[in-house]
């Protein structure tokens, strides 16, 4: 057993989750590819909501250095949260500790009941992932924001590996939206790394 | 128009500004819960009431308030 | 026309499910104020389908119950057989009725059953995704026609109301679109008239609606309804059988 | 005043007895060996202001039982093997919706198109698998004309009673064999449906019958009231038993094969040996406990599992003795009929004599 | 060479390892949660010289691929439950003809339509009674897409071999999550159908393929010959375990609840619980000996079995042990799907401290 | 003519076991005929179906496979996809063809499906013992009809030959009758045709036999041969679709 | 036990044999109602031959005093036997002791092999019942020819009960069958009469 | 007339009687093992060969001798 515990494993266990047009599934698809190729084991678990059509849709996405068994988990360790109802179902299961990304274009803190008890032992960074988005021209890519920011955080991997997957991802026909994609990506990216060197220089 | 516009049942689809002979009809700016654009009436005075709005809307969004209220 | 503008009574007020400009919702709205008009809700039994219109009976204020995948009709004798004093309609798609429900669909027609079909016509399977129905178009691609489809592999489509047009059973067969006003107008008549034709017992009545799914069509919503116009060349609106 | 007594088939058993529950619609596709039903059924249904149609297959037989229940009638089907396997897709739609209705499958021996002749082969399929996704009814084994009429009638009232199907489970012994049938009224009880059933939205809100449910929590709900009626049908658990004491070996056996048995064990009874005879009425519940119980009480050592199939019940009977006793089983493959003198000698070879002294 | 590895559903995999087992037809009516894979086959089939075919229900399917067999072609089709029930005659008759096929079950949440989340609700319709008659088949549960990809292809050697249809039973937690699969090739056998296949009565006798056998000892040969055949499937029995010696408490779960299950296992384990791993990768035939083998080996206590069901595999399990240990059933109606943490607490509760100290 | 008074070679020596004056028989050896003419035997796979007719494969020396009640061309469609190569034929009953197998049967023919259906109609289901099918003509009685079928109850007999005549994927569809030397002949150039249109890839090939059973229309043989000339004027001989 | 086994309890196993076309069905069915209407328990157990049409069938009846628990018999005490391939199929099966009415016009004893053997301690009555049915001009009705024969030796019931049955089973459309059946009946009944006499004036 | 007549195979329906021509055929009074009274060639001159007979017996009873023994 000591064994066994002594090895830090690595495992990441992230949740989106957001509206049916949100890319939530494109997202958690594209990371987990990024993670196969990057040499993760992964799994991606995508769940539709109870509407045909719209609704809310979250999928689960794990990356670990070890055999993964489950697909689903209850606390994950990350969640990227791009609409209120998200808030509400996923933030009361983020682990202890665990860190959340919310587009704080479409979650208003004054809108959340009992926030602080809800967030407490939770770190929650709050992006304005629509503005991001919008800022660049490219309203709907607002996961794509989302996830260069989680990778700036995390350092999952490579931009060069990213480029992989989504090419792999758009296929032939969408090939053409590859930089918008990308600069979107970056866009989070940067942002992020521009608050990460704000902080370290105050 | 004397009908009531039940913005949350549209769905953006354009059909009724498609088919309203007046050209009465645009989609507004605004969004409704369910994220769609609302049409709205942006010349009301050239509507003849011919219902073609009505006729055309998948969504039953044109009515008249009492029929809908009951 | 004392209708327009009202909300149907029999229509309940909950949201419509559907993808944006779906005809399935409009059909449904005539479908209430055929009801509304000839003041029989209260002794209606519908049945729901399988297909992109199951919940019908979260939109559509009278008794219902859901049949298994393309059984509809078979459902439909049952009851009106029990109880010949119902007003009994089904609501199904062209999968429902044409794919796996041929047999019972075409057995009650045969039969004369006393009830009415709408059958929403589509051309393809909406709720599974967009395959290739008994009533797709030749050429046309779906998810399991990825190369458009080919009578010699996929066969031909179907043409319902005509086939049904030839069934001594048959009081009224008829196949409507709702893309324009005037067609939405005419589609509520010969509702009308098939429920009317219930109530006098005459036999099986059948009204298909030509109906447009921007969403597996893979057009917007405007092109969708246009192209019922298009539809209307393989399938030609009109009555093929009215036993007056 | 003494009932009228005549002479009939297990299968027009089941169809009188079908009228005496108040059968109103009766809807079916012909199937040998069971086509005395939907004939018998032409003939007096319609008299009697009743349905009779023959439906073009058995899938849309079991939709039309399906709509008349929705409407609140006393409704019917009957089918053997072939048919029951394309119904059960019905089946699994009829429970889900709590749709009451009864079946009756006299079994042929499969698989396949198989034969006409006796078997029990589809045991697990109507005790374990009627359909998809964990549905479950009733299932009643007659073993003679009597308990056909008087089982077949009861499960209208008890289809009513637990909103779901029920099953006659029979074969063609006691199908196609004749012996007298007491027609005597019985007390079946009229459940109204009036809270439930469509009849029109009047002077109350429609009402909905649906089996689709997409929120998942909802329909574990649904799973879990639907599986707590299948505990409540264990108040219906009937069973047959001989064995007054001393019984060292017990004999369990269902439907024809259990009156094969029970000749069997009679007349080795009547030659002293210590044989004992259980036989399940309902097949579904299982009386599980009971056997247990006599088994355990009596110190039975050996139990005797004797079926017309490739073993199936036996696994009933293991499930319900959890290790007690040694368990044998004796299966017959569809479908050569053993003789009451074969299982004599069966059970005999199955007396350790040392264990089983003569008498 | 490494092999490729590509990120694909488990629907994805089981169509790549159909392909990959040398299917040539492949026949199917589409229903939710299993689309990918007609879809899939309808582009990949054709270039290869292959058949796809929608068919206008499942009745229909099933038999295309009763034609298509009979003619000596490697065969499938796939569907989810409803559609599996309206099958259910079609298997039988597969069996009875002896024809070999595979057959794809991604089991939705019943009864009836019920819901499209992951349910093991066809368990006993699977493993107990596919079709009327006594028929059987080959069933396994994968619980990775790469176990998918595997079990597909060597699904059509075994068929073959057994002259058989043989099941893929999936679920939807499976059948929709993403997860790398290595595409190696695998090494299937061709097995030569020249003995029996119908290709046209040239130089030789013609061939009938039938399953109808009026003579009552004909058709008991038959169903001797079949029971002899599924006996011999159980060279195929396959399974995993994890319990190396110490552990009191087993865990059994098959197909996606055999996942979480590990996860809850291999958590425990971590933290010094003595907890093992059972799950079985054949339900048909269930590996009864080396379950009980592994309880009495290791004096395993308790024995508790996982399910998203309403308690099916459970009893397979019963049997397999009867009466060793003590079994406890957790069944999570469909289609509430718990999560590893869930279980854990469920384990944890079963540990009796006294018995189980935490080491 | 050069097979008058030649025992067909693909026809097995075995006696029918149909009872005496039934058509069946006489249609058997009207297949083998053919099969011998056209020299197909050893290209040739058959479809039992249940009914009357289930022993087919003791009687014709082809490969043959059993389908299950009603799924012949479901079957026969796997088999022709499957192998091309092969000339495919079912035989079936009206029952199996027209009643449970309706909706496979049509499918086929919809999508053009290249084999030849024989469908031996003697209105009702032999088998089973005599109930109503769907091309019981009205009036008849039946064992499930006691008082005659009544179309108000048991519908409308069914025209499968001239329904299937509007289909685009049929080549042929036909109706004959054996029931005088004159027409087994021409029923047997029909079936003959079917074949040939079939090895041609043409499509869908369909001939109906109009087929005397004398024991459940309780009649003695010769009579039950003659009221086949009163069915033909429900069911009228003729060919209603050849592509040419 | 020994209680039991005092009381001789009345059982009769009939087993009747023949080609499709002879009533064995019929004459099984009809002694069944007889012996109900007389008071017997009984059953009736038809058995269709491998052929849909024509080919042999048996039927088994038994009467008793008892509840009658297995309709089937492996060992019956009586036989109706009516051609040649029922006999073979049969004797073997024929209780030591017990007794066969065998139609003789269908069966001869030069055509059997082994008769000795097969028929060692089993009592054979030959009967030519083609020839008494055609004598009264009813060549189907050998079948009630035996019946008669049979309920001579057997004294089951009285003719009135046999009216009675006969009257139920032909029905309301074939009731001017009635005396006819009847006459074949008496026929049987009365030669058996006439052969014991014989026998006790010899 | 040149061909056999497979009596075994004849099951006495009547219809070659019916239909032949000439009226060359009869029923005789034998039986075959099935039970049927067997068709019997009364008047065997006057058969003109029409092959009808072979057309309408549903039992295939009349054949040339090698096409059967084959
Ligand atoms: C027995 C069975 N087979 C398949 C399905 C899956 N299924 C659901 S809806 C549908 C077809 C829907 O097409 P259509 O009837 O045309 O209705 P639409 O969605 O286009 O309105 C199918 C195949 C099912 N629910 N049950
Ligand atoms: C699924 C199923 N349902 C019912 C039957 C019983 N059955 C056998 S043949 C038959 C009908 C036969 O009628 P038809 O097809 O007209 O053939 P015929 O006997 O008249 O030649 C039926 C209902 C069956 N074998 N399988
Ligand atoms: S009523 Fe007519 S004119 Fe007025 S808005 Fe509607 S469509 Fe336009
Ligand atoms: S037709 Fe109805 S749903 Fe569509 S845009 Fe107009 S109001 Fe909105
Ligand atoms: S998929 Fe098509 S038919 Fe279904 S709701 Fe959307 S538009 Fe309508
Ligand atoms: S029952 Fe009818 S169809 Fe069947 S063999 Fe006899 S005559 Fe022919
Ligand atoms: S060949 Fe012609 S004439 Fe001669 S017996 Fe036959 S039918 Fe009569
Ligand atoms: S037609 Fe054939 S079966 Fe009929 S009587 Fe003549 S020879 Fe015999
Ligand atoms: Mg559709
Ligand atoms: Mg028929």
């Amino acid at each position: 057993m000591s064994r066994i515990m002594k090895k830090k494993s690595m495992k990441y266990e992230i949740i989106f989750s957001g509206f049916g047009g949100q890319g939530v599934l494109f997202v958690g698809n594209l990371i987990a590819l990024a993670g196969m190729y990057q040499g993760f084991n992964v799994s991606f678990l995508p769940v539709y909501g109870p509407e045909m059509r719209g609704g809310t849709c979250h999928c689960t996405v794990l990356l670990s250095d070890k055999e993964i068994a489950s697909p689903l988990v209850y606390e994950p360790g990350y969640l990227v949260i791009f609409n209120l109802p998200s808030f509400l179902k996923f933030i009361p299961r983020l682990k202890r500790g665990g860190l959340a990304l919310v587009n704080k274009d479409l979650v208003k803190v004054e809108e959340i009941e009992h926030y602080e008890t809800l967030c407490a032992n939770k770190k929650i960074l709050w992006l304005p992932l629509n503005t991001w988005a919008e800022a660049i021209g490219m309203p709907l890519a607002l996961n794509l924001c989302a996830l260069g920011a989680l990778n700036k955080l995390l350092g999952l991997f490579p931009e060069e590996i990213l480029i992989k997957a989504l090419r792999e991802m758009l296929g032939k026909e969408k090939l053409p939206l590859l930089e918008a994609n990308l600069k979107a990506y970056r866009k989070g990216f940067e942002e992020v790394e521009a608050y990460e060197s704000s902080l370290t220089k105050s | 128009m004397i009908v009531k516009v039940l913005e949350e049942r549209c769905k953006g689809c354009g059909l009724c500004i498609e088919f309203c002979p007046k050209k009465v009809l645009v989609f507004s700016e605004r969004r409704n819960q369910q994220g769609y654009k609302i049409v709205a009436l942006a010349f009301p005075e050239k509507c003849n009431q011919c219902g073609i709005c009505y006729l055309m809307c998948p969504e039953v969004v044109f009515v008249k308030e009492d029929s809908f209220e009951k | 026309m004392s209708q327009l503008f009202r909300f149907p009574q029999s229509l309940k007020k909950t949201l419509f499910h559907y993808c944006p400009g779906c005809h399935h919702s409009l059909i449904h709205r005539l479908l209430c104020e055929v009801i509304d008009e000839l003041g029989i809700r209260e002794k209606t039994v519908g049945i729901a389908s399988i297909g992109c219109s199951c919940f019908l009976y979260f939109y559509i204020d009278v008794d219902i119950v859901e049949a298994p995948h393309g059984r509809a009709c078979s459902a439909a004798t049952g009851i009106k057989r029990a109880r010949p004093d119902l007003l009994v309609f089904t609501y199904q798609g062209d999968g429902d009725f044409a794919a796996i429900g041929l047999g019972d669909s075409l057995h009650s027609a045969s039969r004369g059953e006393k009830f009415t079909v709408l059958m929403i016509n589509n051309t393809l399977y909406g709720m599974t995704g967009g395959q290739v129905s008994p009533t797709t178009p030749l050429c046309q691609k779906t998810t399991t026609t990825p190369l458009g489809r080919d009578p010699q592999v996929h066969g031909y489509p179907m043409k319902i109301a005509e086939m049904l047009g030839n069934f001594e059973g048959v009081a009224l067969s008829a196949r409507v679109a709702v893309n324009n006003p005037k067609r939405v107008l005419s589609a509520k008549e010969v509702l009308k008239k098939a429920f009317l034709y219930q109530r006098e017992a005459k036999g099986f009545t059948y009204v298909e609606f030509l109906s447009a799914c921007p969403v597996n069509w893979k057009m917007d919503p405007l092109s969708a309804t246009k192209y019922v116009d298009k539809l209307t060349e393989i399938f030609p609106l009109g009555t093929f059988k009215d036993i007056g | 005043m003494r009932n009228k007594r005549v002479l009939v088939k297990g299968v027009e058993a089941v169809a009188l007895g079908a009228l005496e529950g108040g059968c109103e619609c009766y809807f079916g596709y012909p199937i040998t060996p069971q086509n005395e039903i939907p004939e018998i059924m032409s003939v007096e249904l319609p008299p009697r202001g009743g349905v009779f149609l023959q439906a073009e297959s058995e899938t849309s037989a079991i939709n039309m039982v399906l709509g008349a229940s929705a409407v609140g009638t006393r409704v019917m089907t009957s089918s053997s093997s072939p048919g029951i396997s394309l119904m059960s897709e019905g089946f699994s739609y009829l429970i889900a919706l709590e749709l009451p209705c009864v079946i009756v499958n006299v079994m042929r021996g499969g698989p396949g198109l198989g034969g006409i002749e006796a078997s029990q082969g589809d045991y697990f399929q109507a005790v374990k698998a009627p359909g998809h996704g964990d549905g479950k009814f009733l299932v009643f084994a007659p073993y003679s004309c009597q308990e056909a009429y008087e089982l077949t009638a009861k499960a209208f009232e008890l289809a009513d009673k637990y909103r779901n199907p029920v099953m006659i489970l029979s074969d063609a012994i006691l199908g196609q064999m004749k012996e007298p049938l007491e027609l005597k009224p019985l007390k079946i009880k009229k459940i109204s449906k009036e809270g439930w059933a469509l009849t029109g939205a009047k002077n109350r809100p429609a009402r909905v019958i649906r089996s689709l449910f997409l929120d998942s929590a909802e329909l574990a709900k649904r799973n879990l009231t639907l599986l707590r009626k299948y505990q409540k049908m264990e108040r219906e658990i009937r069973f047959e038993k001989m064995a007054e004491g001393g019984e060292k070996v017990l004999v369990v056996a269902f439907g024809s094969m259990a009156r094969i048995c029970k000749e069997a064990v009679l007349n080795l009874r009547a030659k002293g040996y210590e044989v004992g005879f259980f036989r399940p009425i309902t097949l579904f519940p299982y009386p599980k406990k009971a056997l247990a119980e006599l088994v355990s009480s009596q110190k039975i050592k050996k139990i005797i599992v004797f079926e017309l199939n490739c073993g199936q019940m036996v696994e009933d009977v293991a499930l319900s003795l959890k290790g007690m006793g040694k368990l044998i089983s004796k299966s017959y493959p569809p479908s050569v009929i053993p003789f009451p003198e074969d299982l004599e000698r069966e059970i005999k070879k199955c007396l350790n004599s040392s264990d089983f002294p003569r008498v």
